[in-house]
């Protein structure tokens, strides 16, 4: 078995596993915010803090072959899949042990086997995608899932609405989680619709829809299990609102003084981090100095991983010649 | 050899590759049931059934990314967009997405599928339905375009981008869909090569589509012994048959269906006056519509498109004076 | 006054001429797709038969600068809002005399002096210039109001879906009119949108919303005055879906053979100009004599019509070169 | 003369149209508070206030439609499409209903109205947010589409964008953002008109956008006297001043951010051609990008795009040989 899909194996049930992912993942995104602050990395970043409870969950109840169509905050949903430091990190560096040969960047992850679809930088983007995806599973009468993760800013645009409906007609195999972060870039989410409740909006194509608590990662899974469930036995699309909050700026260079005072101190007290510690301590599955070794030894981990991945090789000018078309055309 | 039309052709093309091949699948607005507007998926429902025939809703963006996705994980979409304007809705998912997928999954994942639609004036549809606009679709590294102009070709072009483990855009030129023509079923045609429809040996005319006829009907009338190149593909286009037959005429007559401004021919002159620039006898030209859009009106729309009189025209001023001729709207002072 | 704001002011109170208007453009359409069918006129064309109160509706409780975006099935709209016939046969037989100089067509009518903006041949391209032309209104400060008039089946479009939530966001003085006559192209609507109730769709955007029953011109009329009232007054805008049904084909070569049985049947039991008949009859507006007489006269002055725009001239070559932009740049 | 950055003339020359203009309105998303992600409307929300300018939610068909509609009443929008790969889900309403809407009204609507997108590589944007794409906008009778290369360029012609009457779309080098330059603004620029920025006599360059940078540094350390021509105006582009250089010259490079197929400059050698036929001292040849997605890894995309180095290598082949030099891909067997 592969590293990654050992990795994704470790979070299926196992909550220590699935904290130590949500430590994982931000401590990456940590240190990729450093790395992209002191100008060692380019181009631009989107992180994921705050919302590891959100995509460790759906992660956990997905099945590998159940591909993803996410978005340029891809790292999190990436490593919770199971992909590797090494491998998001290495992209994002632009190295050739990157996922995608250091020719994608930072919004451009991808890793099929562990049904990871490349990521798109297109807001709406990869919802018909997933939508096609799960067309495939119907048509080969297999029982699989596709899921498409995207923001709340993502439902105003044509392809969310198109999407809908192709997939609710077509009664496809697919879940849509809109991680409603409250922001799109630096506009609060009532400044770009007038409703609140995200997920109404599948009444349009009378979908099932409803929202779930994205900091709670054991809401998540029940509420993504049940919807991949209708999904998996003939019962079409459901629209899922996974409320969450984004604690960082939207991209690299946002320092997210558009806040109102006191929403992200608010948003912070229920830290996905802090309840999946909590979860692990109550049920007494780990002690507190378990935990503070286990956040060193990550800590550590992904210091390791940034060594090796600044050591590692630039992509040869061939790659980029690569993988254009499946054969080489001559021109 | 049966003769069929082009529209038969296409859904003979897509027929024959659906029994040979189960994971191909099509869609697109009113294919069904309907059987497209113009006739082109033609007993493909009542042969291959609903799940792989499907009528979408007026979603190009959906159906079009929908493509993508099912190509990703095994299936090969072939969809139609009725009008190739309709793609003004949905480029994203063909050329941002689709198209870049094998790149940015660092070739994990291929995207076999074939977007067909019908282009080009010439039956009335006014100016938002009249277009070839291959432009839209040209600089998309990923991406194949091509360009029947018969049945033969659209048989045999469809059935390789069927068969082609890469995106496809497929663009008909719609005014040929009734024409007939003979097709043998078994006559392969690989993407990226054009056919010489008539050789000759003093001046080469590159078309493609509907300007393929137009080429055909001047070189039946003109004086002068015309090669007339069938381009075939737009993208990649073969670079190789067309210097051959420079090489050998010393004359270029690129005749497009596109506005003179932003035509794929400029690129056809470019190239071969990179490689041929010391063996031309005559200055290569463009032949193409001019920078309006197209008119409804029908003697307008006649004049809007290039059409042999002109062709030969143009040809006998390059031949006369071996300077490139004014087009006609800047000899009658439009 | 032009000879079209008179024919617009005529309908705006007076059902007889409401009634009049209404015969016109069945006699028109009638006529339009005699001459499509001998093949005299070439191209396409999109009749709206059976959607003539609705039209005449709508245009009776607007003024002439409240501009209106509609589509392909122009015809009704484009005489309902005051274009003289020859003015729009003219242009679909494409005569220098009609409204777009003949270089537009069926699908493209235009008389800006009445309200009609260009009509669009892309579904859902009206819709956002509606919002544009209210979002000018706004800016403005004056009270006109916007209309954007569509098909059912462009509801499933994203332009749609985009642009009632900017309208909504923005509260912009626009109305949306969805002409729900069943079928778009060739399809049924239920094929390709789960909902029955388009209107619906407004929950999404905390827009009012409402069906009416187009069929008849005093539901038309009270409903749109109702939007449009809403929208002069600041209220922002409204989703209307008008219940109405397509007598004829979707275009020229469509013979309809998709209609369930007895469905035309019993919408003609419901025909607007029966409807519109009997109305003035019960009014004692107009006698059995006069109506006949009427239809006559109108039938006449629409062959007359016919005969005046198959004399008139071409456009000129030099038409084709005008309108590119305002001002001739030299290339 | 203020120096200043090219995002600053921008942000000042909307400011100066909206100030004598009270028509001219400003949308886009995140354009408003935040004052767009590269601050090219800085200032513009304080001065002129949440009506003239707006954000809008993320829906660029409604935004670019809206827009076409606001000019239709009146108005003269500015909108921001935040990189040029996002008109990919609004291509529609600038190229088929904005710049048909004159020639669909028979000249009763004029549609004054201008599209900013943030083009082009070297800022490991990676391959959704790098292209030019010029090709999507080019063959658009109607539609006029410029862009700038520093920010005197930046300011004037982006208020001659603002006073035209009719859509235009606005090109910006995002690379060139942060570039400082000196700015008359009392310097006036024509639409359609190229600016000489370096004079010479024995070989153009045609370049635009960040290329003419790239270009101004080649000819800094070129042996050969290089004319170069800033093109300023893709569409209409200024075939005048093109052609009188170059007849002066003889001898034609056309610098490119483009892949090879499809890309602008083609036209620009196949006129140059037409006109120039029998002047030409060496074939005129094209210096591109290879037809690939824009590469993220720092070293590949500044391999990617042409620069200095490239330039000068084919320029010094082209003058050594007379023959149009393979590009860097070809020799290295890519
Ligand atoms: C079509 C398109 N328009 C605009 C953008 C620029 N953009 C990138 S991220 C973003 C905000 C998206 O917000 P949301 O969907 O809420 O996702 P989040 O970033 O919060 O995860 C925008 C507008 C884009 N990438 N694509
Ligand atoms: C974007 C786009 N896709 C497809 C079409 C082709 N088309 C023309 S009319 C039509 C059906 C529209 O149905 P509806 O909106 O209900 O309007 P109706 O024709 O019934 O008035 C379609 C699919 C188009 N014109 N534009
Ligand atoms: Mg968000
Ligand atoms: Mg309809």
């Amino acid at each position: 078995m592969s590293k990654g899909l050992e990795r994704r194996k470790a979070i299926l049930s196992d909550p220590v596993a699935q904290f130590e992912r949500a430590v994982e993942i931000r401590e990456f995104e940590n240190q990729i915010n450093a790395l992209f602050a002191s100008g060692t990395i380019r181009g631009t970043t989107h992180l994921c803090l705050g919302q590891e409870a959100l995509v460790i969950g759906m992660a956990s109840v997905l099945r590998t072959d159940d591909p993803v169509s996410a978005t340029y905050r891809s790292h999190g949903i990436a490593l919770a899949l199971g992909i590797t430091p090494e491998s998001a990190m290495g992209e994002i560096m632009g190295k050739a042990i990157g996922c995608c040969g250091g020719l994608g960047g930072s919004m451009h992850l991808c890793d099929i086997e562990l049904g990871l679809l490349p990521t798109s930088a297109i807001i709406g983007g990869g919802m018909p995608i997933a939508a096609g995806a799960a067309l495939a599973f119907q048509i080969q009468g297999n029982d699989r899932v596709a899921v498409a993760l995207f923001g709340d800013g993502a439902t105003n645009i044509g392809a969310f609405h198109e999407t809908l409906n192709l997939a609710a007609i077509w009664k496809l195999p697919v879940v849509f989680i809109c991680d409603n972060n409250v922001y799109a870039e630096y506009s609060r989410i009532n400044l770009t619709t007038p409703i609140e409740d995200l997920h109404i909006r599948a009444e349009s194509y009378a979908m099932p829809h409803f929202a779930l608590d994205g900091m709670d990662i054991d809401a998540v899974r029940e509420g993504v299990q049940s919807a991949v469930d209708r999904a998996r036995s003939g019962g079409g699309p459901t629209l899922i609102e996974a409320k969450t909050y984004r604690f960082a700026g939207h991209s690299r260079a946002d320092q997210a003084l558009y806040r109102p005072e006191g929403e992200l101190d608010s948003w912070k007290s229920r830290d996905p981090l802090l309840l999946l510690e909590e979860r692990v301590k109550k049920s007494g599955k780990m002690t507190e100095s378990e935990i503070a070794e286990m956040k060193v030894r990550i800590a550590k981990e992904i210091e390791a991983t940034v060594a090796l991945c600044q050591a590692a090789p630039e992509p040869t000018t061939k790659t980029m010649f690569e993988n254009i078309w499946s054969r080489k055309v001559s021109q | 050899m049966p003769a069929m039309r082009v529209r038969q052709a296409i859904a003979t093309a897509i027929a024959d590759e659906m029994r040979t091949d189960p994971t191909v699948i099509v869609f697109g607005e009113d294919i069904a049931a309907a059987e497209g507007p113009f006739k082109t998926t033609e007993g493909l429902l009542e042969e291959f059934g609903p799940v792989r025939v499907r009528d979408t809703p007026i979603s190009e963006m959906a159906f079009t990314g929908a493509a993508v996705g099912a190509a990703t994980m095994g299936m090969k979409p072939v969809i139609e967009i009725m009008f190739i304007e309709f793609l003004g809705v949905a480029l994203d998912q063909l050329v941002t997405e689709g198209a870049k997928m094998r790149y940015l999954s660092n070739g994990q994942l291929s995207v076999p599928m074939v977007v067909r639609a019908s282009v080009g004036g010439g039956l009335g549809f006014g100016g938002q339905h009249s277009q070839t606009l291959e432009n839209w679709v040209a600089a998309t590294p990923g991406l194949k375009v091509l360009a029947p102009s018969d049945a033969q070709s659209a048989y045999s072009l469809l059935r390789a981008a069927i068969q082609d483990p890469d995106p496809v855009m497929f663009l008909e030129s719609r005014v040929t869909y009734a024409e007939r023509g003979e097709v043998d079923t078994n006559l392969k045609m690989e993407i990226g090569k054009a056919r010489v429809v008539k050789p000759g040996k003093d001046l080469t005319i590159v078309a493609l589509g509907q300007m393929t006829n137009v080429a055909r009907q001047a070189a039946a009338t003109s004086g002068i012994d015309i090669e007339i190149i069938d381009l075939c593909t737009i993208v990649p286009w073969d670079k190789k048959t067309v210097l051959e037959s420079v090489k050998k005429t010393g004359r270029l007559v690129v005749v497009e269906e596109q506005p003179e401004s932003g035509g794929w021919g400029s690129e056809v002159v470019a190239a071969v006056v990179a490689e041929l620039f010391a063996d031309l006898k005559t200055v290569p030209i463009r032949i193409t519509c001019p920078n309006v859009p197209v008119p409804y009106n029908g003697g307008l729309e006649a004049r809007f498109l290039p059409n042999p009189v002109e062709v030969n025209y143009q040809i006998d001023q390059l031949m006369a004076t071996g300077k490139a001729p004014q087009p006609w709207w800047t000899r009658e002072g439009f």
